[in-house]
């Protein structure tokens, strides 16, 4: 039977099922299909804070989206145009968010009726009209599975284990996908167990093979690849763009990296990376709690090491005073914060933005330091880097704020050339930098405001630092008031002196005489700049701006905010950079908060701002 | 210093430290910080003994570090002349762990109190011990919180009337040397402040010891706490109550050495020596005995009283060190690769 | 609830308690919430032996209070339906504390694991257990972080490939028996997921504990570390590997009772049971011996391979808890006055 | 001889000498006699973090400035009228905020050339002329006290330690205070001691003596006994307010006391005063750590005890993530802040302000909380009532931000009328509150939107609560994106709501025209106050209002904000309260900061506001 092919600039599919269902590993398979394909993409990987909740339950219903192109796209989608549903229960937490129309592929084995009324369906949706506002493929998937791997030495179970390869190998027909990726991918994870790998690849193929013969599936799509300026790409996630930047960057710096880290979701990653990664003198330290990670990385960098915590947002309340030694010592060492939802434990595995005000805030005494937020999975590489460069340079600690979407969403990204990267060695002191022949440890370069960086073992800089006041340039416990007055503006002034380093803060503003503008922070940058093409897709105009430096601000952004009628900061929280921003500029920031942890749609934003833009007008 | 990285696996505790070119003196180790605690304080003398032995070590001076918390006794580091840090309350331990894990070529000293390490930060200190980090712990415990004006701490007696206790403290204290060998401590030893030579012993053992060592020192607090180590000090009472451990010799003490220790179950007893004695029962001390049992067993010989307190090396066994093992880890891998950033960032 | 703090010191654990007017069952205590553990996890196994022993203390389900922290483990409190609380991570024996401190009237368990109860929270449990507060913790140990997918934990052992050790751990892991009675339990023990009726008789002797009860629960996570405890499961190893602590019972075991325990120096050895051996040398099991050093010894009995693993209580023995002294002090003063709060403001 | 007597408004003294010298003690005994006399007054402890340095070095130095007058005062003065200086390292340290031509009392026995070396003197001051701008007065106090006491049997050493109460003898004669009382004080003292108590004084009793004769003395000084409000008046700190609030807030509640705190500087005495006051069924509990105190606290609110953890900045940093748990489990909790010098270990017995924003915000998600600050040492008592009131009624964890000054100066206080202090009586839950009969944990009140609190022992209310995220009402875990939007607004709006309950803001503007407006947060109340008032004094027109409510900000304010030209706050930080007045009602803030762990002074800040006013008029 030969179908017909239809050509779509971008499709956004979601595959559902239990924790158990091999959900995630079937969407990064899937994603990596489409990145060798070429399309341009981006994933949203959401599941829950349980490893595996019990079959067929909403608490255990895992989910994979992903959205890829023919052109330049920079979110996730919003709602989906196929959902593969591997159960009921799957089924009834995704269908919400699928349009009329679209197609819905669901695994009819599953839908019995225990399954069903375990998730509290009275009668089988598949057989009222109760969703016939949308394109119902049955499917038994399970069955059609153990059916195609009978002659495999396998037992029922591990036969249905592979029912996610048979629904990759129907979507791989579906969209035209290359498939020779997932076939060398499957024959090297299973290298030790060679019947399950083969296994697998038989119900791959038996997937792809349902699709190209059923005749429930008319017609297949293809989506153009995406074009790209030439060099090597490759899909990364936020967590590994973070692993592989530090990677980088110690590299660069030259110096071995100490990270001193605590698991925790959805910063946990980067531990696991680093800690394959020791033949670049990477060491790595479990440590017993969140203090004791930063405290280790801060004694390593006290000895000379690139000092580096992982952690989520209850891991930097406990961080915190310790990072407030980090700021007393003016010592370099790096914190990245993957942020979750909040408060307290929250919903560890989503995402959220809610940390910004506790990391620049989340301190006894004035305790300022560096705060930079990449914008995408991809941006985490060069953030990080930058962010180590201002801690050597600076002797400071610098929080770096992700989160749970970068963490775990993928897109593709450019392979830098190592040898265009920043050259980030530094000098530790050798000599004595008194005018007596003695050592000053808190005498400090007058461009930059940083205090030497002496470290152990150099003969003739013996001195003792510590949280306690301390005179500028001796370093000696100071009790006296103006001193005291004096370190607190230096600590702060040296902070502020960063901004001076950044480039000017790019304006995206295509017909230059938009009233409003659009401006973010972190991870809200593809949302919103989806949102802001919309809106100028239907013909308005807007304005969009990033910040990637929290703290201290750009120096232009005052002005550049004074230049706009209204200026719309959508966040994923109450309102915490817009509070800063109404701080220091006093400009009436019109704020966009949602709490819901997931990142904004594009759709969401571009009605909002459509709608804002058009008040704007209207003003006129 | 990363010459010295060279990743091999220590066998004593300065194996890798640089060794000092001249002949260190006390003097060298006193730095010009004016020493503030209060007139009489045991710390006083602690500081002094340090300072006189450490130019023994024969390293060099830049190559040694001292941490600390907060507390009197966390003051310690201003006055000796090496590198140091006086960091945060209880976080010494951890600190120092990153320290000492990536320098194999420092010797890394921890200075803390009662409070300091057994109370907020007791699990840096246990995690320490069971790593077997190659670090000295000096804690300094006097059995009562000094820096805030005198509460009952971690190690003071049940009853202890106290700022914070008027009526009386509640809690059994710990016993520091039962505690660390419950964390699988490699060096446990007890000493005192005013014993300048016993100090300096036990200080020599602890600093080539390769792993962490565990040095509960008892130190005066003639403030708010004056007089907690009385028994182990005043002439009249101390040849009773203090049981010196010599790895080999019997445990044997009091005036005219008429008492000693013998096993009693699974634990010690003390007895008089005299004809009824079998002096082949009286337990020869064995610091080096695999199972902590024993030095567990002799930690308990002491209450809150002291009326009977081993003083000295309690245990010093060799096990492998976090640090070590982390260098070798670290170094094979570098040796093997890969290595080629170009190649790690482009993923193949 | 102010009733039953009359100050009076309680002998067993659950004195004070109400006791239940109804008889209650399995379903009384088993919430609406839908479980959410793994399949197979053996926490489902802890769960339901727990549901099913909590009637038989015949206590009011109201006056019963679960506290947890966070992990797999920690989820427990969720299921159990009585009063609970779902902490934070480490911190439930802190809470607690302040809860059984002011509440003779509940009966308070804390539920924790390996990661919650002694990576980050070492230092609230050990500070708990020198307390002796009225607590029963339960320690989960299945040797991994489960709900953050699988790092090695402080009782994982060592050389343990996981996700953040792929070249295997460096940590020598915690004996958790030893690490309490290093810190003055007053209770310990040590019981298996799968055997109910073990788990059944050593959680009644703990509920009667009146202290802190640690009770170290092997547990298998079938995800992240399946089989960990298969020797002391699986029915041609277990009967070799696992030595049950019955209260005067020698310590005998095998495979037809052809194995003993004996007393070696301060510890213990595991020898044949043949003619050669004087039956008296076979240890009695003594778990109110007053010396924890006996308790010490057996504990180290058992390395991270489990060969031969103590299964019951270790120590069991009375001392004065701080709930009830704390409450004792408190109504002492409650009854001598002043109470007169105008006459406290006036300062006379 | 007889000796004229002069009449005097107002006087500042200062003694200062060792840490071991009693100098706090004197001072307090000082201040009790001016209390006693009926003068208002107003008092600032100032010592070193160490307990007793070495004698006679700089870094010993405790003093004691206690500012007394016949009129209502507000704060402890600039600068000493009289400045005793008990050794070398007392007169360097001081001198320099001594006026010209005051008077300066010295004990000339430790003039010795080793005491003056120790601290940098070349020649002795007394004998050269550089001191010739101060009326010196060389006592030699030392060995006047030992030939006082040469008829007890105490050594040398002993009877030298009564030499601060010679000097106290010697201030209470030149200030006509009355002696009864301490002559009591020490006999009840030493009372196990009557040899040291009989000693002292007689050695108090020689001082008094030696100015009524020497000739040295040709002076002394009667300052009036203030007009006050009929009423019984005692002499209070702040941390002492504080624990008598706790023991009537508990008392009013009919509520057991539950304190866990950690020991830590200037913290620690409400431990230790609350530790004493058992018989108000108060319990006590020194724990492991900051995090234990707070925790064991929150374990005692679960069964419905009032729970309360005491600190300062670092302990903040370190309970944050447990109070975030508070947050999320919406039970009563007070949490007290004494603030001090920071970032880090900082200036321990010093003051400060700059801990504002992290009880706003350090803490990851957004997790709202109530702050007050008390304005006073005697408003310690009246803040911490309704603090404890708050977290009652609204089900939540209460900040309350002292800081080092207020928790150990004093002034006199009110003794209030127990009878009109407030009810605080609770209902815990008794009943199920749901539709079915079964029991909503996170039902909330309408009005307040508190949930209730149902404590363990209460028949068919069996609950979990928890950190994740749950469901409204139910109380369930709840990952839904919806429902953690609203829970997310929803806990801000209980806290939101907070400010429904407010007294309208008091505005202190005489003449109602001020362009100016002085505003201010916690203790700097007095000095602002005192500034305002010189300010006034000299004609000019300025308005004062006092903000204690930090968190939410009075609804009021923003309109008040907006009246003035200009708005001037003065803090001792780096304006972080301006910050949110900024953000909040985007009025352009003048803020006036030092960060010196001092109290502002009045003068600096009668001349900051003259300065202002003055430009404030030529704007015009
Ligand atoms: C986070 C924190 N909590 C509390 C304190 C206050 N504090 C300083 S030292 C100390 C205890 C000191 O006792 P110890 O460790 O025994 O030392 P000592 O002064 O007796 O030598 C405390 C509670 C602090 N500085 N930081
Ligand atoms: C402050 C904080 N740090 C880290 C985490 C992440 N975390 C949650 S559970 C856990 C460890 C769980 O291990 P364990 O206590 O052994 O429980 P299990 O899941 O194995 O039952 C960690 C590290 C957290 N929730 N909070
Ligand atoms: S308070 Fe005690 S421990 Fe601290 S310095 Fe003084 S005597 Fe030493
Ligand atoms: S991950 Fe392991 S411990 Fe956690 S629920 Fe699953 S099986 Fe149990
Ligand atoms: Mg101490
Ligand atoms: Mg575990």
């Amino acid at each position: 039977m030969s179908k017909h092919v239809q050509q779509l600039d971008r499709v956004v599919i979601r595959i559902a099922g239990d924790s158990g269902d091999g959900m995630q590993l079937t969407g990064d398979r899937f994603t990596s299909e489409t990145a060798s394909f070429g399309n341009d993409l981006s994933t949203l990987p959401n599941f829950p804070a349980e490893i595996r909740a019990p079959a067929g339950t909403m608490a255990g219903v895992s989910s994979f989206q992903l959205h890829f192109a023919d052109h330049d796209i920079v979110t996730p989608g919003d709602r989906p145009d196929v959902l593969v549903a591997m159960n009921p229960a799957a089924l009834k937490a995704n269908i919400k968010d699928i349009p009329d129309g679209k197609d819905v592929i669901v695994n009819t084995d599953e839908f019995t009726t225990r399954n069903l009324s375990k998730v509290g369906y009275d009668s089988n949706p598949l057989e009222d009209d109760s969703l016939s506002r949308v394109r119902i493929h049955p499917v038994p998937l399970t069955s059609m599975t153990v059916e195609a791997l009978k002659d495999f030495d396998l037992g029922k179970k591990d036969a249905q284990r592979s029912k996610n390869m048979f629904a990759l190998g129907l979507l791989s027909w579906m969209y035209n996908r290359p498939t020779a990726d997932t076939e060398a991918f499957l024959l090297r994870r299973f290298a030790k167990q060679p019947v399950i790998a083969h296994a697998n690849l038989a119900a791959f193929k038996a997937g792809w093979a349902y699709g190209e013969t059923t005749e429930s599936f008319s017609v297949s799509y293809e989506v153009a690849p995406a074009p790209v300026q030439p060099g090597t790409y490759r899909t990364i996630t936020g967590n590994k763009a973070l692993a592989l930047g530090l990677t980088a960057a110690a590299q660069r710096a030259e110096l071995p990296l100490f990270l001193g880290s605590y698991p925790i979701t959805p910063a946990s990653d980067i531990l696991h990376e680093l800690s394959a990664l020791k033949s670049f003198n990477i060491a790595t330290f479990q440590a017993e709690d969140e203090i004791a990670g930063v405290a280790a990385a801060l004694g390593a960098a006290f000895g000379g090491a690139l000092g580096v915590t992982t952690t989520s947002g209850p891991g930097i309340s406990l961080k915190s005073e310790t990072i407030g030694l980090a700021v007393s010592l003016e010592l370099p060492l790096l914190i990245i914060d993957v942020q979750r939802g909040g408060p307290s434990t929250g919903l560890p595995t989503k995402t959220e933005q809610a940390d910004l005000l506790q990391t620049m805030y989340g301190r006894n005494g004035e305790s300022p330091l560096p705060i930079i937020a990449p914008k995408s999975p991809g941006d985490c590489f060069d953030a990080v880097i930058e962010a180590v460069g201002m801690a050597l340079t600076y002797r400071t600690p610098v929080i770096l704020l992700s989160d749970g979407y970068l963490a775990n969403g993928s897109e593709p990204w450019e392979v830098p050339n190592v040898s265009e990267l920043p050259d980030l060695r530094v000098e530790f002191a050798t000599e004595p930098n008194g005018d007596d022949g003695t050592f000053q440890p808190y005498k400090r370069d007058p461009d930059t405001l940083a205090r030497p960086w002496a470290i152990p073992g150099t003969k003739g800089l013996e001195h003792r630092v510590g949280g306690i006041e301390k005179a500028n340039i001796t370093g000696e416990i100071s009790y006296d008031p103006d001193n005291h007055d004096m370190m607190v503006k230096l600590r702060q002034a040296k902070v502020d002196g960063i901004a001076q380093t950044y480039a000017p803060t790019e304006i995206d503003d295509p017909t230059g005489d938009a009233k409003v503008l659009a401006l973010g922070w972190g991870s809200t940058y593809g949302p919103i700049l989806a949102g802001v093409r919309r809106v100028r897709h239907d013909g308005g105009k807007i304005a969009h701006a990033h910040v990637r430096h929290m703290n201290p601000l750009p120096s232009d952004l005052g002005d550049i905010l004074r230049r706009y009628d209204t200026v719309v900061v959508p966040e994923m929280n109450l309102g915490q950079f817009a509070l800063l921003l109404r701080a220091k500029y006093l400009v009436d920031i019109q704020s966009y908060n949602k709490v819901r942890g997931l990142p904004f749609g594009a759709t969401e934003l571009g009605e909002l701002f459509a709608s804002i833009v058009k008040e704007a007008q209207s003003d006129d | 210093m990363t010459e010295v990285m060279i990743g091999m696996p220590k066998v004593g505790g300065l194996d890798g430290v640089p060794t000092s070119s001249e002949k260190l003196t006390r003097k060298d180790f006193s730095s010009d910080a004016e020493v503030r605690w209060c007139p009489g304080c045991g710390d006083y003398a602690i500081l002094a003994a340090f300072q006189g032995f450490l130019p023994e070590l024969g390293i060099a001076r830049e190559n040694v570090v001292m941490i600390s918390g907060i507390g009197c006794s966390s003051r310690f580091p201003y006055y000796v002349d090496t590198f140091g840090m006086h960091s945060i309350h209880g976080r010494a331990p951890a600190i120092a762990t990153g320290l000492a894990a990536t320098r194999p070529d420092l010797s890394v000293w921890v200075i803390t109190g009662d409070g300091d390490a057994l109370s907020i930060g007791g699990n840096h200190l246990i995690h320490a011990l069971r790593r077997n980090v190659n670090l000295k712990i000096l804690l300094f415990n006097n059995r009562i919180y000094g820096l805030t004006k005198g509460q009952y701490s971690p190690t003071s007696e049940v009853g202890k009337v106290t700022k914070s206790t008027p009526v009386g403290s509640l809690d059994t204290p710990f016993n520091p040397v039962s505690l660390a060998l419950g964390a699988e401590a490699s060096f446990v030893a007890r000493t005192l402040d005013s014993d300048r030579k016993h100090l300096t012993s036990v200080l020599t053992a602890a600093a080539e010891h390769n792993g962490t060592a565990l040095v509960e020192i008892y130190q005066n607090c003639n403030i708010f706490n004056d007089g907690a180590f009385e028994i182990l000090k005043n002439p009249d009472t101390r040849d009773e109550a203090m049981i010196r451990l010599e790895h080999g010799e019997p445990l044997i003490f009091g005036v005219k050495r008429k008492r000693a220790v013998v096993q009693s179950g699974f634990g010690f007893e003390v007895v008089d020596v005299d004809d009824n004695l079998d002096p082949e029962s009286i337990v020869r001390h064995d610091a080096h005995c695999e199972d902590p049992a024993y030095a567990f067993a002799l930690s308990r010989l002491s209450g809150s009283d002291l009326a009977h307190t081993p003083m000295g090396i309690f245990r010093q066994v060799k096990r492998p060190t976090y640090d070590s093992s982390l260098q070798t880890q670290l170094h094979a891998a570098i040796d093997q690769g890969p290595n080629d950033l170009q190649e790690l960032l482009r993923g193949k």
